[in-house]
């Protein structure tokens, strides 16, 4: 854990990787990596999907090995093989996805792999106390004894930390930690990393959110496509030079359109009340209305009902009570094929989770770009599927929606996060739909893909059509609604306009009036 | 040279099939003569079987079993010149030997013998499967106790449903430990292979179990009572001995012919009293001369008791 | 199984396949020194056995036909992501299905007799596998589980049957009377006497007919798309409003009544009377060739035709070679599903390696990788 | 029903719970560590094949048990090397493994012994025999509550005791433990074990293996404890009804025990039951009361514990590569 004196002198990086390589089959995922991280800094990672950022840190961290190049740990130079030699050299990482047993309690997650002897008493009785003294320095406090899977994500995210911190990590990698955060949980994040600067640890963090960049790190590097592009201080540099070395474009960080100009009702949700799978209710007696032609965007802290809200209204689980109207008629979409009728009724669902819900990533690209639709008539007559029709159709999708690359026969696995979320937008938005219900659309999608995704959306709006958004990210629901409603522990907890509601404003509001810091959920 | 056909269970079933097994063996060691033979693993392989052996010129052809009833009638007419015999089963054809035997005479020899032995007026019976065939040993078997105590109570068990019945010990001992518990010291096994765990309950409980087809008293001496002989062995032997120009029709072996019988040798002779075995021997006198009848479940699928 | 391999198709579907199949062989062949029997008599002995005659071919396309029907119920049901353990108990019950309606028609026309017959089978057979599938989907009792119970189930109810109503009175075989000719399945011989005595009969065209609508009903119906979806990932099914529990019975009655078939072979081509026990194990069989033949019907046809093989070739090795008992053909097909099934992972890396030595296939799918990664 | 009926139902139930609550244990360890496992039915019949080849030609039942842990235990290999390294389907396996097993048995006690794949029946010392517990004798002469120790809990083999004995320890071990929590932990989320430094192959080789002893335990059971000798299939699709009981109980250990118990009771009843008149009904058809422990595992599937979900992992290989 102690790093060696001699070098200590000399005061070398934390960090130094020569020239990594690392290809996964074909995937040329690393091209001969330079970086340098001073020690005692927060250091950012910025790049586009699938441009190597997790994969190089997974190397640094011993969870892949490169196929070529060196890692200096303090000057020297080690062979990490594994996650366990990472440890000891004082590396710890908080995943993109968490790596959490969710059935555990979080001391149990916490000595996993630290165990000690043969019986794990002596070990969860350390974990505790050491818990306590981390809980006090840096303010990260949670219920030892709490299951994960009972606890908010932002919780499970202190975990992650706490795990590096008990194993004495000076060197901390963090992979996108913001996604799933709300800007409480955010700051709160930040503070800490800050402590951790002052304590002179190493801090690295990877995100796709160029405020954040600019609001904490010492300095940044930008990938692309596997190489690394360039390393800035960042106080040099703005959010368009990133964003440009990022994509290898100018790309708009704001959306820009017109004020919208809301026809009549097309959705409304009266007293609605949801429950999730373990019937407990999460949707609380909530009534909501969208018009045609407007964006009413939801925000929240995950986990505060919006699945289940989407869900019920797509069709995907029975209300416990309340109605749904479509253009004024109430519709029924109760049942497990709930989300055929919600379709026939004219309503198109882009799911929060795309890869979970939303596609059959085994499938080729043509055969998504017609699930939930194949039973039309316009993908064969009668009980037949007429494939070419089907084909044809993707093609068409694909080419509207600039789908990379434009091939509809290959595996959907094979997609970019971004590029898979075109397909499942390309085949809601296809069917011209009358009302339209997009869950996070652009989580864990770049720069590059975000853009163009937010202009297909206003788009829909200006073509008269109803559209509901949910997303965490504050940014996007500011930059997109028309209305803001803000939920909280299950009910809307009140209504902004975007235009004029701060930023704190609405954390507060998400956070829910009587609740402390991103706790509550 | 003469040809057999096992059925399905196999040459080994420490049975039926093991016993005509023992008979051809001991006619080739009589007469160091040669003989084909084969296993059928499943119903399809029947007449593929039987054509192979004729096309191989064996004659005689013995088959075991009731299962040939519609592969045998045709095959027969196909091949006037051979002579087959099916044993256990009838089938009405010129070149045709049917032999089948009085299992419930000999049951019911056995039955009484239990009773005689045991007086708890409490028997147990552990058939393989619920199939006609050993329905009439049950009811053969529970006519002899009764004869001798009109007011015993017999426990009929059945090993199980599927092909496994006859080969599960594990259960079959149990079957007869749960009779024993239940005041019987006598079970009858009439399930093939499973019958070796009666045999061994008998012996874990200190009772007794009664074999059966072959002499089974050597498996457990002084455990098991004795066996209920059903002479396959003796049938597939004289077979092989009339050779090709065997004379065909309907043999029935019964207790006058020594088809079926008890059988007594010095593994089981200790457990017997001369009284038993003349009180026995009497039955099996007045059943030859007809002045016992001992009813066939097989004439019309009813067991009265 | 496989996961993301590198090689291409045909080497995937074909020469892995063969690579483990020839190792199973060279382990039975192991197991057959062991007893001090030559394994190349053995395997000739199989193939002669199985080819050489005309009876030969015709008991190893008889064989084959059961494998076909167990083989497709099996995978359909794997299609849909349902491991269907039941094709057994499923193809017995089926035969009551057929030999009531023959039993009561055999006076009649064999061509009223053997569709209704048909019907008969699939009915039986098809709601004795939607009952498992209405459990698992409503109750989500396993359906792995629930199959091999209703295995065990089915026998006994099978025996009960036959003792109580189908055996005729003073008859001492636990079967059903003898149909009348006019209810049997024709057999192949009486067009083409080539077949000489073998048992083969008109069943074989219903499993090559069943085989191609297989094929259409998963790949060419919005039934097939919907049913490969839930297989793939329930939830996107759901998501899509595909109804799962109707999916789940369904598929489930399918594969029932395809297991059901394989009674017709047996019952009315066969053994024309109901036989206790007559499926003998085919209804595992058809997990194998399920397995081996990917789930689909042309490998599904090959590998019913490989365990035709095997049973046929394998029967008539014990004649041959009295000392190979009938064990060692089960012992094949153990080793064959095992190395076919479940360790296609043996050959998979050096064969990736062969390949991209050659460059070949892998490329495209490069190209379309890295360019994924960027998007502009 | 009178009490010694009850007694020896009780007692029977001991006898015939004990294969499955071995084997279920079997199951719960490598399950919980993500290798789903449909051949424990194969392994313990292998087990139970040359434990009793054994013991019947050394005529010594320790041997026999040495020789049917080997057996079960490098069978557990084969199928570890096929599901773990290989990343093979591995339910496919299982059904391989159990086809094999019934397969080689008969083979090998055939082309051994020549009895039709049977073994001889064991000889003197080739058994494990009933122990009697301290003073069965006497406490059974206390009424009704002396047979309940005499006869039930007393006299059996010692594997009965051995079975019951490792339904605390399996707890113990699952959740006290270093190797129980990392056991845990890689049947729900193995990258995070991963990440953990920890190797998830290993951890699950580790499972399979005492997987592999407990089904040799339940195997040489059957054949040179309960049984004297070895039958063809023995053990008689004991290995599923196991997989029921460890689904049935959620893959946790002391509900594995009640299940198990519940199962062997179900069998006890069914034999108890055959030719008894019922109450009500009256005499029913021998064919149903056999039905009965399978009929009954279903509506207890379906109705009381509704979706099991098993180790989120489980089933599936693990890759570090998508
Ligand atoms: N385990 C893997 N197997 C195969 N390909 C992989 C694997 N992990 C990553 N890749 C590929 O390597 C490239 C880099 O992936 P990586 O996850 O490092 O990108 P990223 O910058 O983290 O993207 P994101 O911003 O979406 O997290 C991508 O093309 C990805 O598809
Ligand atoms: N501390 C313990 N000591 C012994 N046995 C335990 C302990 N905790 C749990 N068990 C066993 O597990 C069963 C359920 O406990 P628990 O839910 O904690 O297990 P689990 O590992 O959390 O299961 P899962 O992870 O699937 O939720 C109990 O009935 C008991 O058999
Ligand atoms: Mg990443
Ligand atoms: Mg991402």
């Amino acid at each position: 854990m102690q790093r060696p004196s001699g070098a200590a002198a000399a005061n070398p990086p934390a960090i130094e990787l020569k020239g990594i390589n690392k290809h996964f089959g074909p995937v040329h995922a690393n091209r001969d990596i330079d970086l340098v991280v001073e020690r005692g800094t927060v250091h950012g990672i910025v790049g586009e999907n699938g441009a190597g950022k997790s994969t190089l840190m997974s190397i640094l961290y011993g969870f892949y090995t490169a196929d070529s190049g060196d890692i200096l740990v303090n000057g020297l130079v080690q062979k990490i093989t594994d996650s366990r030699h990472a440890l000891g050299l004082g590396i710890g990482m908080v995943h993109q996805h968490f790596m959490l047993v969710d059935n555990f309690t979080v001391l149990e997650n916490v000595i996993l792999g630290a165990e000690g002897r043969f019986r794990i008493a002596p070990a969860l009785h350390k974990a505790r106390a050491a818990l306590k003294a981390l809980a006090a320095e840096y303010k990260l406090d949670v219920d030892p004894d709490a299951i994960i899977e009972e606890i908010s994500v932002g919780q499970q995210q202190r975990v992650e930390i706490l795990k590096a911190l008990y194993r004495g990590a000076d060197i901390l990698i963090l992979d996108e930690p913001t996604g799933v955060l709300t800007p409480e949980e955010a700051d709160d994040l930040f503070r800490v990393l800050r402590t951790l600067r002052e304590q002179g640890k190493t801090v690295i963090l990877i995100t796709h959110k160029l405020r954040e960049i600019m609001a904490i790190t010492d300095n940044v590097s930008v990938m692309r496509q596997g190489a690394m592009v360039r390393t800035l201080k960042t106080a040099d540099t703005s959010p368009g030079e990133l964003a440009e070395l990022m994509v290898g474009r100018r790309v708009l960080l704001q959306v820009e359109k017109q004020p919208s100009l809301p026809g009549k009702p097309m959705l409304e949700v009266k007293k609605l009340t949801v429950n999730d799978d373990r019937k407990v209710a999460r949707v609380k007696d909530i009534s909501l209305t969208v018009r045609a032609g407007e964006i009413v965007g939801i925000a929240g802290v995950a986990g505060n009902g919006q699945s289940e809200l989407l869900e019920c209204i797509a069709g995907m689980r029975d209300p416990v009570s309340g109605e749904i109207r479509l253009a004024g008629d109430k519709i029924s979409l109760r049942g497990d094929d709930g989300g055929r009728k919600a379709r026939l009724a004219g309503l198109a669902h882009v799911p929060e989770d795309r890869q979970r819900m939303g596609l059959v990533t085994s499938f080729e690209a043509w055969e998504n770009s017609i699930l939930g639709y194949e039973y039309t008539e316009q993908f064969g007559r009668g009980p037949f599927l007429d494939i070419k029709a089907a084909r044809a159709h993707a093609e068409e999708r694909i080419k509207t929606f600039d789908v990379r690359p434009p091939n509809p026969r290959l595996k959907t696995a094979n997609f970019s996060g971004g590029n898979q979320q075109k397909i499942v937008l390309a085949r809601e938005l296809g069917q011209d739909p009358d009302v339209l219900i997009v869950g996070q659309p652009t989580r864990g999608v770049d720069i590059g893909a975000i853009e163009f995704i937010h202009k297909q959306i206003i788009a829909m709006r200006d073509a008269g059509k109803a559209i509901l958004l949910v997303s965490v990210e504050l940014d996007e629901i500011r930059s997109l609604s028309d209305r803001i409603l803000v939920m909280f522990d299950g009910r809307i907890v009140g209504e902004a306009d975007p235009a004029k509601a701060t930023e704190n404003e609405l954390g507060l509001m998400m956070a829910g009036i009587a609740a402390t810091g991103g706790e509550t959920r | 040279d003469p040809g057999l056909i096992y059925d399905l269970g196999g040459k080994f079933d420490k049975s039926f099939n093991e016993a005509a097994y023992n008979g051809a063996e001991r006619w080739k060691a009589a007469t160091g003569g040669n003989y084909l033979d084969f296993e059928i693993t499943d119903g399809a392989q029947r007449e593929q079987a039987l054509r192979r052996m004729v096309s191989q010129g064996a004659n005689p052809i013995v088959v075991m079993s009731f299962n040939w009833g519609s592969v045998l009638p045709v095959l027969a007419d196909e091949y006037p010149d051979v002579k087959f015999v099916v044993i256990d089963s009838v089938v009405e054809k010129p070149n045709v030997r049917s032999v089948v035997f009085d299992e419930h005479t000999g049951s019911f020899l056995v039955g009484a013998l239990a009773a005689l032995k045991s007086e708890t007026g409490k028997y147990g019976f552990v058939g393989g499967m619920d199939v006609p065939l050993i329905h009439k040993f049950y009811c053969g078997y529970a006519q002899g106790v009764k004869a001798v105590r009109a007011d015993a109570e017999v426990y009929e068990n059945y090993t199980g449903t599927t092909p496994d019945a006859w080969n599960n010990p594990t259960v079959a001992g149990e079957l007869a430990k749960a009779a024993y518990d239940r005041g019987a010291e006598v079970v009858f096994a009439a399930a093939g292979g499973s019958g070796l765990g009666v045999i061994q309950a008998a012996q874990d409980n200190n009772k007794f179990a009664i074999g059966v087809d072959s002499n089974q008293n050597h498996i457990a001496p002084g455990f098991v009572l004795t066996s209920m002989e059903k002479r396959v062995d003796v049938a597939v032997e004289t077979a092989f001995t009339d050779g090709p120009d065997l004379e065909t029709g309907l043999q029935v072996l019964g207790l006058a012919e020594n088809g079926v019988g008890y059988s007594v040798d010095d593994n089981n002779r200790s457990l017997l009293t001369d009284e038993m075995i003349a009180q026995v021997e009497d039955y099996k006198a007045k059943i030859i001369a007809g002045e016992i009848t001992v009813h066939n479940y097989e004439t019309d699928s009813q067991c009265p008791l | 199984m496989g996961g993301t391999s590198s090689i291409p198709r045909w080497a995937d579907i074909v020469l892995l396949p063969l690579l483990n199949l020839i190792l199973a062989f060279l382990i039975s062949g192991l197991v057959v020194l062991m007893i001090g029997e030559n394994p190349l008599m053995a395997y000739y002995a199989i193939f002669y056995g199985a080819f050489g005659s005309g009876d030969g071919l015709g008991y190893t396309l008889y064989y084959a036909t059961n494998f076909v029907f167990t083989g497709l119920a099996v995978a359909i049901a794997a299609h849909a992501g349902l491991f269907n353990i039941g094709a057994e108990g499923q193809a017995y019950v089926a035969g009551l299905g057929a030999i009531l309606v023959a039993l009561a028609l055999d006076q009649t026309s064999v061509f009223l007799v053997v569709p209704l017959a048909i019907l008969g089978a699939a009915a039986f057979g098809g709601m004795w596998a939607a009952i498992p599938g209405w459990l698992q989907a409503k109750r989500g009792s396993h359906i792995v589980i629930t199959t091999i119970m209703f295995n065990f189930i089915a026998s006994a109810a099978m025996i009960y049957v036959l003792n109580r109503f189908l055996k005729p009175a003073g008859s001492n075989g636990l079967e059903s009377r003898v149909l009348d000719q006019t209810a049997w399945m024709p057999q192949l011989r009486l067009f083409m006497p080539g077949f000489g005595f073998s048992p083969v009969n008109l069943s074989i065209v219903l499993a090559l007919l069943l085989l191609v609508g297989f094929y259409i009903l998963v790949w060419h119906t919005k039934f097939g798309f919907a049913l490969r979806t839930m297989g793939k990932n329930p939830l996107a099914s759901r998501y899509a409003g595909m109804s799962n529990v109707k999916l789940i019975v369904i598929t489930m009655a399918i594969s029932g009544g395809l297991a059901g078939m394989m009674a017709i072979n047996q019952v009315l081509g066969l053994n024309h009377r109901l036989v206790e026990n007559f499926v003998a194990g085919a209804g595992f069989v058809g997990i194998a060739v399920a397995l081996m033949g990917r789930n689909h019907p042309v490998g599904i046809a090959l590998a019913a035709l490989l365990f035709g093989v095997l049973y046929q070739g394998g029967s008539e090795m014990q004649f041959v070679m009295p000392n190979v008992n009938k064990e060692v053909v089960s012992v094949v097909q153990a080793l064959v599903i095992l190395f076919t099934g479940a360790m296609e992972g043996l050959f998979r890396p050096s064969l990736e390696r062969l390949f991209a030595g050659w460059g070949g296939s892998g490329k495209a799918e490069a190209i379309a990788r890295t360019t994924a990664g960027s998007e502009s | 029903m009178d009490w010694p009926t009850i007694i020896s139902i009780l007692a029977a139930t001991l006898r015939f719970a004990t294969p499955l609550l071995l084997a279920c244990l079997a199951g719960l360890y490598s399950e919980r560590a993500g290798v789903f496992d449909i051949g424990l039915e194969g392994k313990m019949l292998f087990a139970a094949f040359f434990a009793a080849a054994v013991a019947a030609v050394t005529g010594n039942m320790w041997l026999g048990l040495l020789a049917g842990l080997g057996a079960s235990l490098s069978t557990a290999m084969v199928q570890g090397v096929a599901a773990i390294t290989l990343k093979g389907n591995q339910i496919i396996a299982g059904v391989a493994i159990n086809m094999l097993a019934v397969g080689l048995t008969t083979f090998l006690g055939q082309s051994w012994f020549r009895q039709g794949g049977r073994t001889p029946p064991l000889p003197q010392g080739g058994r494990f025999l009933p122990i009697q517990l301290p003073f069965a004798a006497e406490i059974g002469q206390i009424p009704y509550i002396g047979p309940l120790y005499a006869n039930v809990l007393s006299g059996h083999s010692i594997f009965v005791y051995l079975a019951f004995l490792a339904v605390p320890i399996t707890a113990y071990v699952l959740y006290r433990t270093r190797f129980g929590l990392r056991l845990r932990a890689v049947g729900e989320n193995p990258k995070a074990v991963d990440t953990a430094g920890i190797a998830v192959n290993l951890m699950r080789y580790k499972a399979v293996v005492v997987t592999g002893l407990l089904c040799g335990l339940a195997g040489a059971y059957f054949s040179i404890a309960q049984g004297s000798g070895f039958g063809n299939n023995m053990t008689a699709g004991k290995g599923y009804i196991a997989l029921a009981a460890l689904i049935f109980a959620k893959w946790k250990p002391y509900p594995a025990m009640f299940a198990c118990l519940l199962f062997g009771f179900l069998d006890a009843l069914q034999i108890r039951l055959q030719g008894v008149a019922m109450p009500v009904i009256g005499q029913v058809p021998v064919q149903a009361i056999q039905a009965l422990p399978y009929v009954l595992t279903v509506i207890l599937l379906a109705g009381f514990i509704g979706k099991a979900v098993g180790p989120k992992a489980g089933g599936v290989p693990y890759t570090k590569e998508r």
